[in-house]
């Protein structure tokens, strides 16, 4: 269904993303590995259309997504959700209100600039915050929420939109263990339950193993791995993070069990 | 989540909204019977009716094109050739424009095909294609003319004027004159009147060709009769842009010389008496609030009008501006740092020195070549009331409402005067405080 | 780590070199100095001689009759206080006029500052490429005197209020636009972004992400316009265009006699600007303390 | 006491640079006659000449008759007319003219009731004050006070303000001055009408005339009465001899044809300074 | 040579300083520790004359410094000068101009007034910063220095004024360990080459132990400790801080030595 085919973006003289091909024919939930750098979010970024590929083509359900203009464009996005890092909520609105920014694609200009939102809608709203676990927090303001929370919201506004594919440019980086396994969890279930497809960029190792159908690696913008968690041996994760003989994959790691036995592997570290 | 409470949550998340879309139409709703009652309040649909288009297309075109007038004396046949019909733009005795030609029967060609014949005995003719023939004759204050029947809307006559109209000129007899207005596009004799030899030689003969006045070099005679040409006054008007800046430059530094050792009195940390702060803030709103207009009125009396009066309208109006301005900057001072000048044991004059100056001169700066800017514009303005610079010009020029091409000329010069205080006082902000701050 | 030479100071060459160097340095700064301080003072001086030659009072002479005016002025108005109350009221619709025109104005030149500042953001404009289209477009705006445009349009519309709310309205949409855009460049893009990934149009990013950041400052910038229109439409009216201006141009024209309409006409003026002067610092204060709490 | 300099001011109605242009030469017979620089001063309306005059820091200026009782009145020793204008025909008078667009059907002043009537300058004695003391006394139940007789009763500001808002119809009736010599059709002989119509701002078949004051003392030259009395005089004999020296200088500075200047005294304007004391009060 | 009594410090209600008597008969190198509020700064800016006492005395050699007033005052507080937590520099001048602020007492006001010093000033400041090795950044304008850099400064501004006592209002508290011990060496070869008094507000322990020859404890305006280092026991520390048994000197070191154990030490915390 989705065909990623030598997609490539130039930065000036910097090559982000350099011919990236990936087939994917069924909804999976897909994990993108690399060090920073490696041209992860770019390549999100091309996907979503929030950026423009220099080189190569998209592909979905046979539809040309990298010619896609104005309304077109905004259509796809409407159908390729998008969570950030940073969660990217408008913090001094609500929650339901940053939710419901899901549907702007859908409703006019004019009836969204006076927040003439259906009622259906602001009930559906609530109901995807309920299932996330969050539907007390609908009156607040985004930015009193904690991040885990926030990234929830987010993850709200992308179900909103009943997307076909959610993209997550690392979703729990700035998050801590806890609410990275809570936010997680969600992003899995509503791949399960719902059978969209997820893309997540994701700075750790084992969260990819952990979570992901299939681990793809890049480095320096080429995909160097495209495999199941199981064929990701440590070589290949020291081929894909450059790193020499004293790579540890715990020191990427945020997952809360390995937390548990950082201190005391640290301490050996040391010894 | 229970269903009870998730329709709770639900319930009041309807509420919320439609609280929130009271608002946001409630807003906009007020804004706009607001804008009803402007609208009747300041008459717009009479306003549509009384405003004249025609004005709008006489200034529009008179802005870019001058009109040369052929008159004729109907008592004496006396001719006279001049452009814009002044005096100082009329053409030498003996000249005349190119498309009049014949001397018993003057003929004046406007153009496409359109004639105008000054005959003997006070006869007039006007040749207009796809119209015909117009002739009229003269006698006392009486005109007759052979025009019968319904007018074009282009054509006013009476028995005792005809006016003609017509793109390409226009034509206007009474019993004492016939006038000729023929119209061209351009800024005519901007260089160099018809007077001074240099008119209708270009540049590059002016500049490398032969001696064209015998008594002057070329470019010293050209430079001195383009600088006082009678037509467009360039020495006046750059004497007028000198004056209006003047009025900005003294007016803002005298006002900022002056606010600064008043605005120590009216901030709390440098003056502890309460009164003496107070009747200095008071003093800033006082002259702030009675507004350069008024100023500008008051000192009229005792200075008369010029420059020097615009320029005090600014410094005691800015001065209060000024004042404010830096005794708020003057609360904001660190501590920190004339705690550590003082504990060298630093004289009261020499904390403020180091401890104080350096940290309000940046903003100070700031706000001072900000309002360099903004009373360039200001002083066009109080010129206009007292009689100074470029400002004046501008609205007697616009209130005679004759030369539009000088209004243009005029607005030209302010936007681009303005313009140019506006990257100098930006480049210099830049240069003296640094991009960071 | 250079920071750790505590012990170990300078050769005696190394220190005799920055001595040098220093005091050339403070030489160079001394000079400029001078040289600025210099330049300053004979632009002043000589400043202040040409506007005092070309005035046709000298500043010397006229200084001592600066009371003179007001003095006649509030001689009369005392002398007739009686009848003050009742020409404030008079003139109370003038006064109504003048704010009207400041308060349309501001509105209408907000709203365009508002588009204009967005479409010449980096990051926010609808089309980057015509940024300095914009830009220039605001500069010129802001550089024209409202007076020019006032008095144009006085010609072709006839006088009243709306030649000078449509020059007004034209000054404040460029000078508001610049402000208004300052600010928009610090604004967060995070929103606007996240805004972008669900299928916004321009319009929604910027109502939905860029003004909920904004408005704060927008608001207070406004204000402040609103405090500085009133004084611009005040003085338009003397050149014209209606409201109080007009009627306290020809009150002074009259000379005495008319001089308790002209006081009158003072303090409703005065009034009205210290009122809102006071006013929008206020909610100004209020509005940027509370963004940055 | 010795001058300095010598401060000519200069009226309103024409563009500032013209008003300065026509001036030059009086300027500068008067710098070859006194010794001292003389300077031109342009202020923006009729009430910035008046305040320099009052002020002291104008010495010398042509003034309108009511401007000159403004003066007068605020203060009877800080100016002496010593000269005034004469016409072609020997008379030192014009007229105040009401006129109204014929396209409005207007074409007395009985037609004019519950229409729109502008003044120019309330210190101008045409634009104002004659007008606005005659023109109530030229029919039954006419006052000035707006809403009353006329819907509304406005200021334009000058006579060039009030030619065009009647022609442009901002107005339907307004005030301003020729010397009522000549024909209607060109605007009088001269005046603001003239003016305008040699302009080509206005087509005089599209106005008529719908009032004509009595004679209006033309406005004296003035000169400051704190003068020292050689200069006075010189200034005097200068102006008095200006037509048979410089005719070309004369018609600039009295802007228009004329035979000269011929000496004058208060007692001519009393009448004015008492209607503009009645009407206006100070 | 330096006798305070019984000095006494309110604010409104509040005492900050409570009858602190003090008396030193030799230059010495003293710190004094307290916790946050104890009365340290007040105290010093007492002795400086920033602050008026509300009773008690100050004597320095016989002199009554509490009663200077004016002139007498400033010259007071040339020969005793300050060095600040937040260096309190003039940010925007170039060093070498701020070291000559020290001079500013003794200068004529007028042509201080347009930055005009005798040239042996202006070298004799380029010697004092080279002695604390900064003179390179002579030029340069203060702000554009790091913070050990610009405390530097500071102490070159006190060694300018050429005085007898040097204050210092925990001199180190904002500055980084490296920069910390740079600090305080200069502090303490200050006092011993030129043998001049140092009393400095040290917010740690160890600090104090390793640098001062005397420490004076403060705790809620009184002076409750005085005595040599050796004498300063953790018991003695608690009294001070008035911490529970569960206080740990480490918490607040910022000594180098003491870091470098530190991690070591934190992980036998954690056992
Ligand atoms: N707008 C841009 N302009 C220029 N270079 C860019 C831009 N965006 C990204 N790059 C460059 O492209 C390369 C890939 O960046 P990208 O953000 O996709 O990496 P990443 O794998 O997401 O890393 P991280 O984990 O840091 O987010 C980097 O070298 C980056 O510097
Ligand atoms: N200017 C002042 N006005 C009122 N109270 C003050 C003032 N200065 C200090 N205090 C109070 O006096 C007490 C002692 O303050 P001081 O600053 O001397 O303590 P410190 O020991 O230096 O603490 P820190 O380590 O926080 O600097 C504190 O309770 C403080 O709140
Ligand atoms: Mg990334
Ligand atoms: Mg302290």
């Amino acid at each position: 269904m989705l065909k990623i085919d030598t997609l490539t973006k130039r930065f000036g003289d910097k090559t982000a993303v350099d011919a990236a091909t990936i087939h994917v024919t069924e909804p999976r939930m897909i994990g993108i590995i690399g060090r920073s750098g490696a041209g992860k979010s770019t390549l999100l970024r091309m996907l979503n259309r929030l950026s423009d590929a220099t080189e190569g083509s998209i592909t979905f359900d046979g539809e040309e997504i990298t010619a896609l203009r104005g309304a077109a464009k905004r259509d796809w996005q409407s159908r390729c959700a998008m969570i950030f890092q940073q969660f990217n909520l408008v913090p001094r609105m609500d929650v339901v209100s940053n939710v419901l920014h899901g549907t702007l694609n859908k409703r006019s200009t004019f009836a969204t600039m006076f927040n003439l939102y259906p009622q259906s809608d602001i009930h559906r709203a609530i109901e995807i915050l309920d299932r996330l676990g969050i539907a007390e927090q609908a009156p607040k303001r985004a930015e009193a929420l904690s991040g885990g929370q926030q990234q929830r919201v987010a993850i709200a506004r992308a179900l909103m939109q009943d997307p076909r594919i959610i993209l997550a440019d690392e979703p729990i980086a700035s998050l801590d263990p806890m609410n990275a396994q809570i936010v997680m969890d969600a992003l899995r279930r509503i791949h399960e339950e719902d059978g969209r497809m997820v893309i997540a960029n994701l700075h750790t190792l084992d969260t990819a193993r952990r979570y992901c159908d299939r681990v793809i690696g890049m480095r320096d913008g080429r995909i160097v791995f495209d495999g199941t968690p199981a064929q990701l041996t440590t070589g290949v994760a020291r081929d894909i993070y450059g790193a020499g003989a004293d790579f540890s994959e715990a020191a990427t790691s945020t997952a809360i069990e390995t937390l548990d036995s950082h201190e005391a592997r640290k301490a050996k570290a040391y010894v | 989540m229970s269903a009870a409470d998730l329709d709770l949550v639900k319930s009041q998340a309807d509420a919320l909204f439609s609280r929130k879309r009271l608002f946001a139409v409630g807003l906009p709703g007020v804004i706009l019977a607001y804008f009803v009652y402007i609208f009747f309040a300041f008459d717009l649909p009479g306003l549509a009716q009384r405003a004249n288009w025609d004005n709008a297309v006489t200034l529009a075109s008179d802005s870019w094109s001058y009109k040369t007038h052929v008159t004729r004396e109907n008592g004496s046949g006396e001719m006279e050739y001049a452009v814009e019909g002044e005096r100082k733009g009329a053409y030498p005795d003996g000249q005349r424009p190119d498309w009049v030609t014949g001397d018993d029967v003057i003929t004046v060609d406007l153009g496409g095909g359109t004639l105008v014949r000054l005959l003997p005995d006070r006869r007039t003719e006007v040749e207009i294609p796809e119209f015909g023939l117009i002739k009229a004759q003269a006698e006392g204050r009486e005109i007759t003319t052979n025009l019968t029947g319904d007018l074009p809307d282009w054509i006013s006559a009476s028995s005792r004027r005809v006016g003609i109209t017509t793109p390409e000129g226009r034509v206007t007899i009474t019993g004492s004159k016939t006038e000729v207005f023929n119209y061209f596009p351009g800024w005519e004799l901007f260089w160099f009147t018809f007077d001074s030899p240099y008119h209708g030689h270009g540049f590059g003969e002016i500049l490398f060709g032969d001696r064209i006045d015998p008594d002057r070099g070329n470019i010293a005679g050209a430079v001195s009769d383009w600088w006082n040409n009678a037509m467009w006054r360039h020495r006046d008007v750059a004497w007028a842009i000198g004056e209006t800046i003047l009025m900005a430059f003294l007016g803002t530094m005298g006002a900022a010389m002056l606010a600064l050792p008043l605005s120590f009195m009216a901030a709390k940390r440098f003056a502890p008496v309460m009164l003496i702060r107070a009747a200095t803030r008071r003093l800033f709103d006082f002259v702030r609030g009675v507004d350069a207009l008024i100023w500008t009125v008051v000192l009229a009396r005792a200075f008369g009008p010029g420059p020097l009066t615009g320029t005090l309208a600014i410094l005691i109006t800015d001065t209060g501006t000024f004042g404010k301005i830096f005794s708020e900057a003057l609360e904001n001072v660190d501590q920190k740092q004339i705690e550590g000048i003082s504990s060298t044991g630093a004289k009261p004059l020499q904390r403020y020195r180091f401890g104080v100056i350096p940290q309000i001169v940046p903003i100070l700066l700031a706000q001072i070549l900000y309002f360099l800017e903004s009373n360039t514009r200001s002083a066009t303005i109080i010129g206009a009331i007292t009689g100074g610079g470029i400002g004046l010009m501008l609205t007697q020029a616009i209130q005679t409402q004759k030369d539009w091409e000088e209004v243009a000329y005029y607005i030209v010069l302010i936007v681009g005067m303005v313009m140019v205080m506006d990257s100098l006082s930006g480049w210099l902000r830049g240069k003296l405080i640094g991009r960071s701050d | 780590m250079t920071d750790a030479t505590l012990g170990t100071p300078n050769g005696a060459r190394s220190i005799d070199h920055i001595r040098a160097s220093y005091l050339a340095q403070v030489q160079r700064r001394r000079l400029y100095g001078g040289l600025v301080l210099m330049i300053f003072v004979l632009l002043m001086v000589s400043g202040f001689m040409v506007a005092d030659d070309r005035n046709a009072g000298g500043f010397w002479d006229g200084l001592h009759q600066i009371g003179d005016y007001p003095a006649e002025v509030l001689a009369e108005a005392w002398q007739k206080r009686a009848d003050l109350p009742g020409l404030v009221v008079e003139f109370f619709p003038a006064l109504i006029e003048t704010i009207n025109i400041a308060a349309v104005s501001t509105l209408i030149g907000a709203a365009a500052g508002l588009v204009l500042s967005l479409l010449s953001t980096r990051g926010l404009a609808r089309w980057p490429r015509l940024i300095p289209v914009f830009r220039r477009f605001m500069d010129i705006m802001r550089a024209v005197p409202e007076i020019v445009i006032a008095l144009v349009l006085i010609f072709v519309l006839g006088g009243g209020p709306v030649p000078a709310m449509i020059a007004i309205a034209i000054h404040t949409a460029g000078a508001l636009g610049k402000m208004f855009s300052e600010v928009a460049e610090n604004a967060d893009l995070k929103p606007v972004e996240g805004l972008a990934s669900t299928g916004a149009t321009w319009a929604q990013k910027m109502w939905l992400g860029v003004l909920p950041q904004v408005a704060p400052n927008y608001l207070s910038y406004a204000l402040l316009r609103f405090e500085i229109n009133i004084r611009a439409s005040a003085i338009l009216g003397f050149v014209g265009a209606g409201g109080l201006g007009y009627e306290l141009r020809n009150s002074m024209a009259w000379g005495p006699g008319r001089f308790d309409e002209a006081a009158a006409i003072f303090i409703l003026l005065f009034g009205t600007i210290v009122f809102f002067d006071q006013l929008s610092s206020r909610y100004r204060n209020r509005l940027t303390e509370g963004h940055a709490a | 006491q010795e001058i300095t300099e010598f401060r000519i001011g200069i009226l309103g109605g024409e563009n500032a640079q013209d008003r300065m242009n026509s001036y030059q030469c009086l300027a500068d017979y008067t710098t070859e006659e006194l010794g001292v620089e003389t300077k031109l001063f342009a202020p923006a309306d009729y009430n910035g000449v008046i305040q320099g005059l009052l002020g002291g820091t104008i010495d010398m200026a042509w003034l309108g008759a009511s401007a000159y009782a403004a003066t007068y009145l605020q203060d009877p020793e800080a100016v002496e007319p010593v000269m005034v204008k004469v016409n072609l025909d020997g008379s030192i008078g014009y007229h105040s003219i009401g006129f109204a667009r014929k396209d409005a059907g207007i074409t007395s002043l009985e037609d004019m009731q519950g229409k729109v009537f502008g003044f120019g300058d309330p210190n101008s004695t045409s634009g104002y004050l004659i007008p606005s003391i005659e023109i109530p006394q030229a029919g039954e139940g006419i006052t000035m006070e707006p809403g009353e007789y006329f819907a509304d009763v406005v200021f334009t500001g000058g006579h060039e303000q009030t030619i065009v808002a009647v022609n442009n119809g901002d107005i339907d009736g307004g005030v301003t001055w020729a010397d009522g010599q000549g024909n209607w059709e060109d605007g009088y002989n001269s005046g603001a009408l003239r003016k305008a119509v040699d302009a080509g701002l206005v087509d005089m078949n599209e106005l008529v005339e719908i009032w004509k004051s009595e004679v209006i003392p033309e406005g004296p030259v003035v000169l400051r009465t704190a003068l020292p009395a050689d200069v006075k005089e010189k200034m005097t004999t200068l102006v008095d001899n200006l037509y048979e020296t410089d005719p070309e200088c004369t018609y600039g500075v009295f802007a228009g044809d004329s035979l000269g200047a011929k000496p004058v005294t208060h007692a001519t304007y009393t009448s004015i300074v008492e209607a503009r004391k009645a009407e206006i009060g100070g």
